[in-house]
This record gives structure tokens, C-alpha cells and sequence, in this order.
């Protein structure tokens, strides 16, 4: 329980910012190169990042996270949280206004999150609302049926970004063509296919922010090429750096590599419904043959952690570095396997998507690590979405992908990837342990402290125990973006803040 | 004397262009018939819808008394055979001589397998040529030497009406001589029916009893040799006649056959 | 006899690369003279009239001898068609080569063009309708490509077979307007052909070759009735003789 | 959770619905043939709802643009190069010339545009290494570079080509008679041996004109340019198929109209088919 | 009667040069060949002659620069360049020709077909041809290659569907100008059948320009290969591939730039190869 006071959501400013302290540079474009279009704007339904670094350029929601990864005050000037976990108040802040100059009102946040109750979505509302109410024109409370500890941090999420009431008074769909928000930024021209253009929001409540006029998404879906234009000046910035170029802008003069660790974990998943990795001692056996040490050096180059565990460090209650792993030893992997329904090998298939090339150069280090164990992997390679219709119909007997929590919540990325009833289903694992179960409950419901930390690590036990999935590495967030460009944030979930960017004329 | 090869009507198109029109002929058993007339009159359009190369729009070609159809069989192919213009095209540069000339003995099975070595030497010494050049390539030969060739193929298959579609006119005056001897030796030896074009009067003279002149998909006139060199029945002819060149001095002469 | 040959060949070897392909050819012409050039196919005749013209084809060179010739030479091929480029409209072509060569107006070359085509029996029509090569009969042709060697104002015609590609009566024409000209316009001639008959009508001296030089040479009358060689003496034997045409006076 | 991935599948899902792909077979089938037929069109991008016929002309103007200076560049060169060959036959420039198609033949496209890009864009900063400028000038400036290596790819074919066909020009009687009447060789050059051997040049690009557009369609992804060919790809990752199948349609008509126009350019520049009617 | 017999003497039997002699006098069927054996040996023997097994990893000994060790260094997971590339040649080569050979033996046949017999059957044949011109190579094999799923399948697939026309034409051409010359007309008036006539008289005849054409054509297909492997949806790992091997260099190319230039040479090397080999052969046959 507790309050927390409407502390300055400039604490993410960079550096350099400060440094000169005098007029910040205002004016100009910047150009952000991107891998993906952005598609739709629909916050409620949404959950890929090719639409959520927009969506939260556009929409904001109540509380946000900061660049460290802490709950701040948003579009609230403060909030507080009953002792029982079940009442939450939220106080707006003075003088919020739409981009289209309307004030912002506490029935606005209601229409918000009732919209975003109602379409339920990928990212659903998790916690059990039993009102949202509008106290006065300025404060906002909603009540839980039952405490749900995650919830505070579930709203800094993009999904529960607010928008006007009944839509600004236009259908839906009009208004999903030209949104309007609260955010720094509003479109401007969109093709939901190529590029979009923000110019700055003159209503936002950041006064004087953002110092740029305008901000061009720009697609660039071959990397190399988007490389090349940030070498050529072409681009300000770019989004997703792979990690093995990042060495090469970082040495050179005129591109710097901006980072800000990672929620992310890479893992190799099974399917538990596949015939051989349902068998516990199968998924032992190819965990203890991986040498995670070496595959994150040899794909990594300095910007991941190995994983030992689920919980990217960045994260709270995450135990990486007391958890008892299965750690590289191919004696014992072929012990183990020899445990196993299959102790003399057998071939199976590894699915990955294709147009990643480090998750294709990962795919081979474990191909060759289950050999090494007797156990024929072959690559199947397909594209994205084919890949996605494949797991999600647990089409797949391992696959290669990553978990991202979208706040710093450790119940984020555990919900998504052990709740057997949840819209993932352990993330398409079909993984399902009692007891892990009643441990992720009990955790949503335990208010932070010492007793959620050793719920946590319990759970997190059993599952380096049972590996459902293999967590390989926690790679680092990195952005490649001019050495000129000032103010660029990035946050631990891979969004940019752009309110603070100056260019230099 | 009975008729090997009547033609009736005969009319070919090529698109838009009538290449025969209505041409009507009749071929004596064991006579040559010289047929001559300017380029593009329709000599060699004729000779092919003999050989059963096109197929008219009209009219029909009587081989002695059988009708030869649209798609003639490969009996009544073999009875008819012709020899082209050009020496340098008219054979397969793939195919050894020794392969040319068994290629119809085999197919047709004209003679047994073993015999066809004998066979392909007793069609070369036929034509005046040697049995070494059996193993060779078409391109090794002379222009006349090809020609010969060319009519041993198509004796081969001992058909009964040879065409010879200006068969010299692309040889050398003193080559030309040669195959001219040896299509009147093979006439008088293997008492062929031939059917003999050229624009060239002197050749028709040379080898002809009968001459047909063409005149723009017509047959202006069929007349014995003798009649037309010299009482020709059209102006036409005469004309023709009278634009061959002379030698200066009426005394120079020679060459007869 | 005039003064000196204005065309006076001596010695003449052609090779392509180390094949010697003509060697030893010499004669010598004076100005409204015709020489015949005959003999079996490849023995070198064009190859010597277009050294003569001094175009020899690609990869083919002189090595020996001597070409002398105080007047220019122009050159009639076998193909009508052919020599005429199928792209450009055929009294442009007369116009091009009066305009290059006369250097007189674009104007006044068209005029001297259409002139030409009128004295060598072009039919009007063309004035009319500049027209393709495509377009015209081999006999037309064959008489635009006259045109453009006499658009030179030759001293030497060089005549490659111009009457081969032709019909009997074509060729009659052909033949006829080429011996009026060269009575009119005094040119020498270099005539090649495979038709002694021509040959010696066309022609006072003639050369007969056979692999690449001159066998025999001389008056044509005189070597026609005294032939030295073999290869004469097979030459006219091979000539196909034909009765007298009743009713009709000898040419 | 946000998954680090691009698109998602309920709004597929409810996308398939409004576009009546949940429709059975034949119904959709004819859906389709009424669409293309009306409108021209094969329906509406199952991503973002747009008529894929919108989608398309939206991005065409680029890539024709982008076509359209290929081959100006690939006829442009090839005639140079041909003609410096043919002229020098078997001096040192025609062999390099000749060489030169060997060695190109076997480059892979994307390595050439990569070459390139390296070269002029990063190290030289002459053109830019991709996207499409602004304006008109812009859009020219920064597609010199993809123009030039989809020529490239053109260009070996073109050159030998054009050099037989010019060779054979340079060999025929008729250049025999052009030069011994005295015709300067600078005219024959331009007036006749060019336009003799651009004809059957034109032909041959007539014929590559689809190599040409899909060495476009990878060039356009080496470059990052928004045509036709990255909506290609696109397209397919997402398996946006009424969008590909209106590409497909729209390549082809391309295909087809460009053959037509090039074989009525040899109608109307070569007088034999003429003077055949 | 004078003697006609042989009126001019055959050529004497040493002036024949052999074979063997007018391949050596076509310098670049000469160098063409060689350097087809010398890639053919490497990917034929290549198990033999790597130093290393194209997929063994070293994965703390990656980007190493070429060394006495590893001639051409080693890549991103630590394996030996130099084996992998010399395994690509195997497999790429492997590709090529094996989705030549049915396109090659269809396209051929129908060429001559629609060029022999002409009429309806060339009206046909030639429609289907028009057709699949339309439609740019690339952007087929893309969507093929996608639909099937990454690997060699799309590669075949693609091929047996297109490939076949850039020989059906040419064949077509070919017969049909054939078909005019009289050596075919020889034939027919012989009363050979029309199979024959195009299996023994025209295919030999067409096989050689085809031939010429296929060379020029496995060119154009290695760069497909090599294409979809740098668009990452030709051959699957570990088979090492060329293009693969170019896409993942390319992430290293201003540190370690030998990754994607050596087999960006090796598809030109091959290029080269091949188009010299087609070169000397047309070469060869002209002159015949
Ligand atoms: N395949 C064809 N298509 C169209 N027209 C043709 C074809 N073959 C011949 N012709 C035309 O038909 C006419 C007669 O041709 P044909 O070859 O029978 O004449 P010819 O008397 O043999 O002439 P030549 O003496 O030149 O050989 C000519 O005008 C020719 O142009
Ligand atoms: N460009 C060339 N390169 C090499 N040899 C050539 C070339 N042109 C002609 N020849 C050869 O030179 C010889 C003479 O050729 P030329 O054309 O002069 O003969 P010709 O007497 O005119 O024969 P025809 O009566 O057939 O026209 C021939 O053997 C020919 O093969
Ligand atoms: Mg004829
Ligand atoms: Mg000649």
C-alpha cells in the first residue's frame, strides 16, 4: 500500500540535456527508421510493438513507467491505493487537455477503461473491476473485487493510453483513422502501409515539450538498409538494432548505440503436447546440452546477460543470479536424456521465423548442441505469419522466440507464460503445473514485499527444474541513433521518448 | 505411254496471296517435265504440293490413278521424292552421310539390316561417288558433290516421280554440267519420271522432252521441248526466249550431252 | 590507245591470316573499257574488286602488289536488296550519298537524286512516296543501287554478279541500261559474273580465274575461240546451248 | 505483453470477416472475378481494409518511375558500350567490353545494389543509400542509384546482343555500298548502323521486360523503397493475399502492355512489316 | 563421257581436326572448363578436402580473421569458412542443376513441337509461354518460395513451373526457322514419321544453341538460389549455402568483410564459369 506524489516525469531527461542548461533547441524533423508499419491505432486491440510505440506517442495512460523501469504519475497528479488492494484513486492532473484543445475530464479515463473492459483484447484487463467511477470531474476511482497486486503496473501500459469520451463524438472508426489523445505527438498523415508523420502536440501538459515539430515513423524493413541509411544521415534513428551491428555504429563517429537494459528474455520453447518434449527429462536433457554461455557470446557481442532464469534482471523478484540452473554439461545431458522415453535420440523440428538472422544463427548452435546429445533437429523456417498461426495452434514441437514484459511487473511476463487458462496458455506451451498455478495467484494477490519475492523465486524454481523453456539470454534494448541527436529516451520495453529530443541545427 | 502424275485445280494460298491458282497438269511415265518461269511464279509452291509438303486449298494430285490425300501415307510419301535448290540446307549437318542414307532404308525397312552398308555404296556409286564418303559430314563436300548426294537419298526409297527444284542453279557453270549428265543417265537407266525446274532455258533445254512455263500462280503454256525453243505458242515464252544471253559468236558451241 | 590505264592492277595478293587467297592478279583498264571477270565460285573475284574499291572485308589484308587508280570506284552487288539499307527510304539513300559526295545543298541533292532515278527508268510514283527497299522489286532495286554508284561519278563501275539474283528478263533490262550508261558516262568497268555468255557480250577483254589468280586472259572474242587452259576450254563447253528461236533476229 | 513481432491475429480475424473471407469458397471466388472485372481490383488488403488496387497505385508511380530509368540507363549504356565494342572489334576495348557481360552475368543483384550502396552512398555520399527523396528532383536523385543497378543487370544481355546485331549491321552489303559511296563514317555510324541494330536491341528488352520488373521488385527492398515490390514483401509476410494476387495481375498487365508497345514501335519503325500488308 | 566421278577431291583425312584440338583453339571454352572442374572437384570431393565439417561450432572462437588455422576465417558460430563455402558449392551446384534438368527436357521438347508442327499446336504452346512471361521470374519464385515454405522445395517447384519457357522459346525459334530449311522437307518427303523427324533430326540440331542457353540459364537460376538464400527463403540451415552465407556476412561487413565477399565471388566465380563455358561451346559450334 501507499501513496505516491506526482514526482517529475523529467527524471528520464538525458544527460546531455541538462548539461548546457540554456534554451533547449527547438524545431525540426526527426526521422525514425522502423522494421514494421504501424497498422492501426486501436489501443484496446493491439499488442505487437509495430503499433504500440505509436499508439503511446498518441495516447497516455494514467501512471507510466520511467526509464529505470519505476511506476511514476502520468496524465495523474497522484494516486493512492487502498490498504486492502481493492480501491484505487486517481487524481488527474491541472489544466490536462486533448490535442484538439478539450480538457480532459475523470469521465474520460471511465469511457477509457470500460471501452478497454469491454473489448477485453489481447492485453484484457486481468484484475477483477467491479466499478470505474468518476468521483468529480478530476478523480477517478475503480474498485477490485479481490486484490490484484499487478494492476497499478498493468495501467502504465500503452492498451490503457486514455482517449476522449465516446470517442471525441465521431464513430469508432473515424476516430481510430485520426486519433486524438493526450500523447506528444498526433498524426498527421498515416499509411498503414509505409510511413507515419506526428507533428507535436501544441496542448501537451509537458510545457514547452516536445522541442521537435515533427516526428516521421519511417519503414525501412531490411535492416542492412536501415543501417545504412542512419550511417548516411538519412535517418535520425532506428529502431531494433541487431545486436551484431551494434559494435560497427558504435565505433563509429557520427552513430552512437543507446540502450537501456532489457525486459526481454529469449527462449527456446517446447510444445508439452509434442510426443518427445512432454517428457520432463527430453527438455532437461537439451537444457543442460546448451552451452548459454557461449551462444550468448558468440550472438550477443557484450549486449545480453545469460539467462539462468525467466525474469530479466531489470525486472523485480527476478533471481538470475541465485537460482539453481541447468548449466552446460554434456555428460549430464546424456545422462538425463538416458532418463528419458527416448534414450537413444530421435529427430524432431525447431520452428522459427524467418527474417530474424540471429535467431536463425541461434537456431543452429542448438542444432547442433541436440546432436551432440543424439537428438536430429531440423530448422523450419516460415515466415512470420505462418509462424504465428503455427503456435498459436501448437503446431510446433520447439520454437525460438522471446518474452517481453510491456511493464515492470513481474507478474507480466509469469501470467503470460505459466497461466495454463490464460489467453497464452504458457505461452503456447501448454505447460501446466499445479502448483505453479497456485503460485502465480498467490503472487498477483500478495502486495509487494519480502513474502511476493519468495513466492516468486519458488515458482521460478520449478520452472528451471521443469523447463518448460529454456531462457537463453536477456538481450539488450538497443536503438542506433546520429551522435547529434540529444534527449532520445529509451525505455526498457523498446518505446522511445521523444518529448525530449533536440537536434542540433 | 500412260500418265504417272496428273494434277486438277490446284489453288494455294499463302494468307492473302495466291501463290497457285487453278493449275492443271499432267506428267507422261518416264518423260521429264521442264517447268520454267520467273522468280515467284510458283515453281517450287508446285513441286511442294507434289512432294505432299502443302497442302492446297483446292484441287487434287493423282499419283497414276491413286487420289493422294491431305495426309498421305508413308507408301505414297516414298513414291514421290524431291530435290531442293540448295545443296548447303538440304541436309541434316548433324547426320554423317552413311546416317542420311540409311535413315529412309531403315525406317521403311527397305532392306535388311545388314544390307543397308551394301545398299548406302550401291546408291553412292549410282551418283559417280566414292564409298569413302560414307563416314564423312555433309559440310565436307562440294556443292556438286552434295547434290549428289542428295539424289542418291532420294533414290533410296525408289520412288517413281523425282522433282528437282533447280537443282544446279546454285552450282558452278562446270559442276552444273556434271549433275546434268548424271540426271540424264539415271532418266535413260532407271526410266524415271521427273519433274525438272529451273529458270535457267539452257538446263531446261538440256534435260527436258516436255516444258511448262509459269507465269503468276498460272501455267501459261505446256508445249514439247522442240515446239517451245522454237515455236513457242505465247508471247510470254518468246519473250523469256529472247532475254537469254547469247554467246557473241553463233560457232561457239559445245557441251552436248 | 589513251595515254595511260586508269586503272592498272599488279600482282595482287590477298590472305586471310596465313590462307593466301588470291595472289598474282594484275591487269589493267582503260577509261570506257569493260573487263570481264570470270571463273569458278571462290576463286577470288570479289575479294579483287573489293580491293580494288579498297573496302576489303574484316580480317582479310593485302600482302603483296599494287592497285593503281587515278578515279574513284564505285561497286554493284550480287543481292539488290541487300545492299540497300532496309531502314531508310531509298531516294533518301540517292540523296545522302549526291549530298556527301557533291556537296551541293540538302535540296538540290534530292533534285539531282530524282533526276538520276528518272534516267536510270524509275517510275514516277517514287517521287511521290519515298519508299522501302522492302518495298520495290529486285529490278528496282538493283537499279537505285546503280544510282548510288553512279551518284559518285565514277570512273570505274565495279559490277559483282549484279544480274544473278535477277530474272532472265530483269536481267536483259539490267544489263542494257548498264551498257547505255557506260556509253553515255565513258566509265571503265570491272564486270564479274559466272555467265560467259554475258561476259562476252558485255565485256572486250576478259580474265578468267581459278583459285585465286588468273588462269588466262585477253581478248574476249579471241579467247573464247582459242582457248589455252583446261578450265576455259570447260568453261565454254559448259555453256547449254539453245536452238535458234524461230522468227526472232539474233542480238 | 507485447509480443516483439508485427501484426496481430484478431485483428486478422475480424478483418476475414468484413471481407467476406469467411465466406465459402465459390462465393468468394466470385466475389473476386466481380471485383476484377468492375473494378479492376483483387479486393481489399486483408491488413489494413484498403483496396488492394488503391494499395497498389499507390506505389506504383515509383516503381514505374524506378522501370522507366532502368531501362532508359540500360539502353542508354548498352548502345554505348556496343557501339565502342562493335567499332573496336577485337581491340583491346571490345574485349573488355566483351568480358565485361561475362563477368556481370553472374552477379546476384542484391550484391550489386549492396556494392553500390557501400560504395556511392556510404563512402561517397554522392546518392542516398535508400528511401525515396522528395519532390521530384529528390525522388530522381535517389533512385539514379537503384536504376542503376537494375540497368546492370540488364545490360550484359543488351550489350551482346546489340554488339552481333552490330557487327553483322557493320558487315552487310549495304555498309559496303554506304562506305564506298563516300558517306562519312560518323553518319553511317548514327543514321544506319543504330538504328539497323536498335530495332532488334528493343525487341530483346521487350522480351526481358519481366526479368526487368523483378529485378526491380528485389532491387526496391535492397534500396528500401516503398513500390510495388517491398509492398510485395510485405504482402507476403502478412499473407495478405488479395494483395499479391493484385501485383501478380498488375505485373503482368504491365508486362503485357510493354510488349505490345515495344512490338508496336518495330511496326512503326521497320518499314518490312510494312511493306508486307 | 569425261569421268564425273568425285569432281573435286574430299579434304584429306589430317586437315579433320580432332575434337580434342578445336576445343584447345576456343580459349574460353578452355578456361570456361577449367575452372567448371575445378569447382566441380572442390564441391564433388569437398568432404574430402575441408579441414573442417561445415556445421562444427566453436562458439568462443567466432569472426576469427583468415589464419593458417582457418584459411578464410571463421563466422558468426565459430565454423570454418573456407569448408562451408566449398559445402555450399555442393549444394548450391546440387540445386542448380538438378531443377534444371526436367525444365530443360520439357521446354526443349515443347519448343520443338510448337516450332515443328506450328498451327494450333504452336498457337497453344506459345500462349502458355506468353502467359508465364507476364509474370516477372522473381516475383514467382518469391511467392512460391514463401507458400512452400523456406528450403529447396519452392526452388523446384518454381523452376519445373517457368523454367521451361526460356527453352521453349529458343527451341521454338530454332525449329521453326529449321522447319523452312530443306533438310527437314527432305525428311518428310522421305515419309518419316514426325517423331522421328524430331527426335533424330531436329533435336540434335536444337540441342547444342539449347545447350549454349541452358549455361547462361544456370547462371540466372544460382543467382535465384542465392537470392532466396539472402532473402532467407532458399536453402535451410545448417546445409551451407552461399546466399545464407552472404546474408549473415553482411551484418560484419565493414569488420569482417571476407564473410559475404568470398561467396558473393564464388556465385560470380561460377558465373563467370558458366557463361565462358556457354561462350566456348557456341564458340565450337559456330565454327563446325
Ligand atoms: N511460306 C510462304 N509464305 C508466304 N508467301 C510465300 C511463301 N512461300 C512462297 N511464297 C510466295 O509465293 C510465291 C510463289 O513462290 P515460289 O517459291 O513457288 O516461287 P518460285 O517460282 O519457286 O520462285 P523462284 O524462282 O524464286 O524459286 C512468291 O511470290 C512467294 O513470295
Ligand atoms: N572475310 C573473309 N575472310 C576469310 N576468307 C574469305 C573472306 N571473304 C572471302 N573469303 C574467301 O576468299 C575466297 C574468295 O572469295 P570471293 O568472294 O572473292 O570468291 P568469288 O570468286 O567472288 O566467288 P563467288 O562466285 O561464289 O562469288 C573464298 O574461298 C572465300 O571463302
Ligand atoms: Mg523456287
Ligand atoms: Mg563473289
Amino acid at each position: 500500500s501507499g501513496s505516491n506524489t506526482g514526482s517529475s516525469p523529467n527524471s528520464a531527461a538525458s544527460p546531455s540535456q541538462s548539461a548546457d542548461g540554456g534554451k533547449p533547441a527547438t524545431g525540426g524533423t526527426f526521422t525514425y527508421g522502423r522494421p514494421a508499419a504501424v497498422n492501426s491505432f486501436d489501443l484496446h486491440n493491439q499488442i505487437t510493438s509495430n503499433n504500440a510505440f505509436a499508439i503511446d506517442k498518441v495516447f497516455e495512460p494514467l501512471v507510466a513507467f520511467d526509464n529505470k523501469g519505476e511506476i511514476v504519475d502520468w496524465l495523474s497528479k497522484s494516486h493512492n491505493i487502498s490498504k486492502d488492494g481493492l480501491t484505487y484513486t486517481f487524481v488527474l492532473r491541472d489544466g490536462l487537455k486533448f490535442s484538439n484543445g478539450t480538457e480532459v475530464t475523470a469521465q474520460d479515463a471511465v469511457f477509457s477503461i470500460e471501452r478497454h473492459l469491454k473489448v477485453g483484447g489481447p492485453l484484457a484487463i486481468a484484475a477483477q473491476v467491479v466499478s470505474v467511477k468518476a468521483q468529480d470531474a478530476k478523480t477517478l476511482v475503480i474498485t477490485l473485487k479481490e486484490p490484484y497486486t499487478p494492476f497499478i503496473s498493468e495501467l502504465s501500459n500503452f492498451s490503457n493510453g486514455i482517449i476522449p469520451n465516446n470517442f471525441g463524438g465521431v464513430s469508432e472508426e473515424e476516430f481510430l483513422k485520426k486519433p486524438i489523445g493526450t500523447g506528444p505527438f498526433v498524426v498527421e498523415k498515416w499509411d498503414p502501409a509505409g510511413d507515419v508523420t506526428f507533428t507535436k502536440n501544441t496542448n501537451y501538459w509537458q510545457e514547452g515539450k516536445p522541442y521537435i515539430d515533427k516526428l516521421v515513423y519511417k519503414l525501412i524493413e531490411d535492416d542492412s538498409q536501415a543501417i545504412n541509411q542512419l550511417k548516411a544521415g538519412e535517418v535520425d534513428a532506428i529502431e531494433s538494432l541487431a545486436l551484431q551491428n551494434a559494435n560497427e555504429l558504435k565505433a563509429g563517429t557520427a552513430t552512437a548505440v543507446l540502450t537501456n537494459g532489457s525486459w526481454v528474455t529469449e527462449q527456446l520453447f517446447f510444445n508439452t503436447l509434442d510426443q518427445h518434449f512432454s517428457d520432463v527429462h527430453v527438455r532437461r536433457a537439451l537444457a543442460l546440452a546448451i552451452d548459454r554461455n557461449g551462444l550468448t557470446q558468440a550472438l550477443t557481442f557484450g549486449f545480453a546477460k545469460p539467462a539462468n532464469s525467466l525474469l530479466p534482471p531489470a525486472i523485480p523478484y527476478n533471481t538470475n543470479d541465485t537460482i539453481k540452473a541447468l548449466n552446460y554439461d554434456v555428460n549430464e545431458a546424456k545422462a538425463e536424456l538416458a532418463k528419458s522415453k527416448f534414450p537413444s535420440g530421435f529427430s524432431t523440428k525447431l520452428l522459427i521465423a524467418s527474417g530474424n538472422s540471429a535467431r536463425a544463427q541461434e537456431a543452429q548452435i542448438i542444432q547442433n548442441a541436440a546432436k551432440s546429445i543424439g537428438i536430429n533437429i531440423e530448422i523450419e523456417t516460415v515466415e512470420l505469419a505462418t509462424f504465428r498461426e503455427r503456435f498459436f495452434k501448437y503446431d510446433f514441437a520447439a520454437m525460438l522466440n522471446s518474452g517481453q514484459a510491456d511493464s515492470p511487473e513481474a507478474n507480466s511476463i509469469l501470467a503470460f507464460q505459466t497461466d495454463p487458462n490464460g489467453f497464452s496458455k504458457s505461452y503456447w506451451t501448454h505447460y501446466t503445473n499445479e502448483e505453479v498455478t497456485k503460485l502465480l495467484y498467490e503472487g498477483q494477490k500478495t502486495p509487494d514485499g519480502e513474502s511476493r519475492g519468495e513466492i516468486y523465486a519458488k515458482l521460478q524454481q520449478i520452472l528451471a527444474d521443469e523447463v518448460p523453456y529454456i531462457p537463453l539470454y536477456f538481450p539488450d534494448i538497443l536503438v542506433g541513433a546520429r551522435s547529434s541527436v540529444n534527449g532520445l529516451v529509451v525505455l526498457p520495453n523498446g518505446s522511445l521518448r521523444f518529448e525530449d529530443v533536440q537536434l542540433k541545427k | 505411254m500412260s500418265t504417272a502424275l496428273r494434277i486438277e485445280d490446284l489453288t494455294v494460298h499463302y494468307d492473302h496471296f495466291t501463290a497457285l491458282d487453278k493449275v492443271s497438269l499432267e506428267i507422261q511415265q518416264h518423260t521429264t517435265l521442264g517447268l520454267v518461269g520467273e522468280s515467284g511464279s510458283g515453281k517450287s509452291t508446285l513441286a511442294r504440293v507434289i512432294a505432299g509438303l502443302i497442302s492446297p486449298v483446292q484441287g487434287q494430285v493423282l499419283l497414276g490413278s491413286q487420289n493422294l490425300g491431305k495426309k498421305r501415307s508413308r507408301e505414297q510419301h516414298k513414291k514421290i521424292q524431291m530435290i531442293f535448290q540448295n545443296p548447303d540446307s538440304s541436309f541434316n549437318p548433324k547426320h554423317t552421310i552413311r546416317q542420311i542414307l540409311a535413315e529412309a532404308l531403315l525406317f521403311h525397312q527397305i532392306v535388311d539390316r545388314s544390307h543397308v552398308d551394301r545398299r548406302c555404296k550401291e546408291l553412292l556409286a549410282s551418283v559417280r561417288m566414292d564409298e569413302s564418303a560414307l563416314g564423312r559430314y555433309p559440310h565436307e563436300f562440294s556443292g556438286g558433290q552434295r547434290q549428289r548426294i542428295a539424289i542418291a537419298r532420294a533414290l533410296s526409297v525408289e520412288p517413281s516421280i523425282l522433282i528437282a527444284d533447280e537443282p544446279t542453279s546454285a552450282l558452278d557453270v562446270s559442276v552444273q554440267l556434271s549433275i546434268l549428265e548424271l540426271f540424264n543417265k539415271l532418266k535413260s537407266e532407271l526410266n524415271l519420271t521427273m519433274l525438272f525446274i529451273s529458270h535457267d532455258l539452257g538446263v531446261i533445254h538440256a534435260i527436258s522432252d516436255n516444258v511448262a512455263v509459269m507465269r503468276q500462280g498460272r501455267l501459261v503454256e505446256v508445249n514439247t521441248k522442240e515446239q517451245f525453243f522454237t515455236r513457242p505458242s505465247t508471247a510470254y515464252s518468246r519473250e523469256l526466249l529472247s532475254a537469254v544471253p547469247k554467246m557473241p559468236t553463233s560457232q561457239l558451241s559445245g557441251g552436248f550431252l | 590507245m589513251s595515254a595511260s590505264p586508269i586503272l592498272e592492277v599488279e600482282e595482287l595478293s590477298l590472305a586471310a591470316g596465313s590462307k593466301t587467297l588470291v595472289s598474282g592478279v594484275g591487269f589493267s583498264l582503260d577509261r570506257g573499257e569493260s573487263l570481264g571477270l570470270v571463273g569458278e565460285s571462290g576463286s577470288g573475284k570479289s575479294l579483287t574488286l573489293r580491293a580494288i574499291l579498297g573496302l576489303l572485308p574484316r580480317g582479310v589484308e593485302q600482302v603483296g602488289g599494287t592497285i593503281k587508280s587515278e578515279v574513284r570506284a564505285a561497286m554493284i552487288f550480287q543481292d539488290p536488296r541487300k545492299s540497300l539499307d532496309p531502314l531508310c527510304p531509298v531516294v533518301r539513300q540517292v540523296e545522302e550519298v549526291v549530298y556527301y559526295r557533291q556537296q551541293v545543298s540538302r535540296k538540290a541533292a534530292r533534285t539531282i537524286a530524282l533526276e538520276l532515278l528518272e534516267m536510270l527508268g524509275l517510275p514516277d510514283s517514287l517521287k511521290q512516296t519515298d519508299r522501302y527497299p522492302s518495298q520495290l522489286s529486285g529490278g528496282q532495286c538493283q537499279r537505285i543501287v546503280i544510282a548510288i554508284a553512279l551518284a559518285c561519278k565514277p570512273g570505274i563501275l565495279l559490277c559483282d554478279e549484279p544480274t544473278t539474283a535477277l530474272d532472265v528478263t530483269v536481267q536483259q533490262q539490267i544489263l542494257a541500261t548498264i551498257t547505255r550508261l557506260q556509253q553515255e558516262l565513258d566509265f571503265a568497268m570491272v564486270f564479274v559474273t559466272h555467265n560467259l555468255a554475258i561476259a562476252a557480250t558485255l565485256c572486250s577483254k576478259l580474265c578468267v580465274m581459278k583459285q585465286g589468280s588468273i588462269v588466262e586472259h585477253g581478248d574476249a572474242l579471241s579467247l573464247l575461240q582459242h582457248p589455252q587452259h583446261p578450265y576455259t576450254q570447260m568453261l565454254i563447253d559448259s555453256v547449254l546451248p539453245l536452238p535458234e528461236l524461230e522468227g526472232s533476229a539474233s542480238v | 505483453m507485447i509480443l516483439g513481432e508485427y501484426s496481430t491475429p484478431e485483428a486478422i480475424a475480424s478483418m476475414h470477416h468484413t471481407l467476406g473471407l469467411d465466406l465459402p469458397i465459390g462465393d468468394q471466388y466470385l466475389r473476386f472475378v466481380r471485383n476484377l472485372v468492375t473494378h479492376g481490383d483483387t479486393g481489399a488488403s486483408i491488413i489494413s481494409g484498403t483496396s488492394a488496387r488503391e494499395l497498389i497505385a499507390d506505389r506504383a508511380p515509383v516503381t514505374l518511375l524506378l522501370i522507366v530509368m532502368a531501362s532508359f540507363l540500360a539502353i542508354l549504356l548498352s548502345l554505348l558500350l556496343a557501339m565502342l565494342a562493335a567499332t573496336n572489334k577485337d581491340k583491346l576495348l571490345d574485349h573488355l567490353i566483351r568480358i565485361f557481360p561475362t563477368i556481370t552475368l553472374g552477379m546476384p543483384v542484391f550484391w550489386v545494389g549492396l556494392l553500390l550502396i557501400l560504395l556511392f552512398g556510404v563512402r561517397l555520399r554522392w546518392f542516398p543509400v535508400g528511401g525515396v527523396g522528395e519532390g521530384w528532383t529528390g525522388m530522381l536523385h535517389s533512385l539514379i542509384l537503384p536504376a542503376i543497378t537494375v540497368a546492370f543487370t540488364q545490360i550484359p544481355t543488351l550489350v551482346r546482343s546489340l554488339r552481333a546485331q552490330m557487327l553483322e549491321v557493320l558487315e552487310s552489303d549495304f555498309l559496303v555500298t554506304l562506305k564506298a559511296a563516300g558517306i562519312p563514317s560518323r553518319v553511317i555510324l548514327l543514321r544506319h548502323v543504330l538504328r539497323n541494330s536498335a530495332l532488334p536491341t528493343l525487341m530483346l528488352l521487350g522480351v526481358n521486360i519481366s526479368y526487368l520488373i523483378g529485378g526491380t521488385l528485389v532491387v526496391e527492398q535492397v534500396f528500401g523503397i516503398k513500390g510495388i515490390g517491398s509492398l510485395l514483401f510485405s504482402s507476403i509476410s502478412k499473407r495478405d493475399f488479395p494483395v499479391i494476387q493484385g501485383i501478380a495481375l498488375y505485373c503482368a498487365i504491365a508486362v503485357v502492355i510493354i510488349s505490345l508497345l515495344v512490338e508496336m514501335a518495330s511496326w512503326w519503325l521497320d518499314p518490312r512489316t510494312k511493306g508486307k500488308q | 563421257m569425261k569421268s564425273t566421278l568425285l569432281d573435286l577431291p574430299l579434304q584429306p583425312d589430317d586437315q579433320r581436326k580432332s575434337t580434342f584440338q578445336t576445343i584447345l583453339s576456343t580459349p574460353s571454352l578452355v578456361a570456361g572448363g577449367i575452372m567448371l572442374v575445378l569447382l566441380i572437384g572442390l564441391a564433388v570431393l569437398a568432404p574430402v578436402i575441408s579441414p573442417y565439417q561445415p556445421s562444427e561450432q566453436n562458439l568462443y572462437a567466432f569472426l576469427k580473421p583468415p589464419s593458417a588455422e582457418h584459411w578464410l576465417g571463421t563466422d558468426q558460430l565459430g565454423r570454418d569458412v573456407f569448408s562451408r563455402l566449398i559445402y555450399a558449392a555442393r549444394s548450391d551446384l546440387k540445386i542448380m542443376v538438378l531443377a534444371e534438368i526436367i525444365p530443360f527436357c520439357t521446354g526443349v521438347f515443347l519448343g520443338m513441337l510448337a516450332g515443328y508442327y506450328g498451327k494450333w499446336v504452336d498457337s497453344v504452346i506459345s500462349l502458355v509461354t506468353d502467359t508465364f512471361i507476364a509474370f516477372p521470374f522473381y516475383l514467382i519464385v518469391i511467392i512460391v518460395a514463401f507458400a512452400s515454405g523456406a528450403g529447396q522445395r519452392g526452388i523446384y517447384i518454381t523452376f519445373i513451373l517457368v523454367g521451361w519457357i526460356v527453352f521453349a522459346r529458343v527451341t521454338r525459334g530454332l525449329s521453326a526457322s529449321f522447319r523452312k530449311q530443306e533438310w527437314i522437307a527432305s525428311a518428310q518427303t522421305l515419309g518419316l514419321s514426325g517423331v522421328r523427324i524430331i527426335l533424330r533430326h531436329l533435336l540434335p540440331n536444337v540441342l547444342p544453341q539449347a545447350v549454349v542457353v541452358l549455361m547462361t540459364d544456370m547462371v540466372g537460376l544460382l543467382v535465384a538460389i542465392v537470392t532466396l538464400g539472402y532473402l532467407g527463403i532458399g536453402i535451410a540451415p545448417p546445409t551451407p549455402d552461399w546466399g545464407t552465407m552472404i546474408a549473415d556476412g553482411q551484418s560484419f561487413i565493414t569488420t569482417a568483410w571476407w564473410l559475404s565477399a568470398v561467396p558473393g565471388f564464388a556465385v560470380v566465380y561460377t558465373g563467370i564459369a558458366l557463361s565462358l563455358t556457354g561462350d566456348g561451346l557456341a564458340d565450337l559450334w559456330r565454327r563446325k
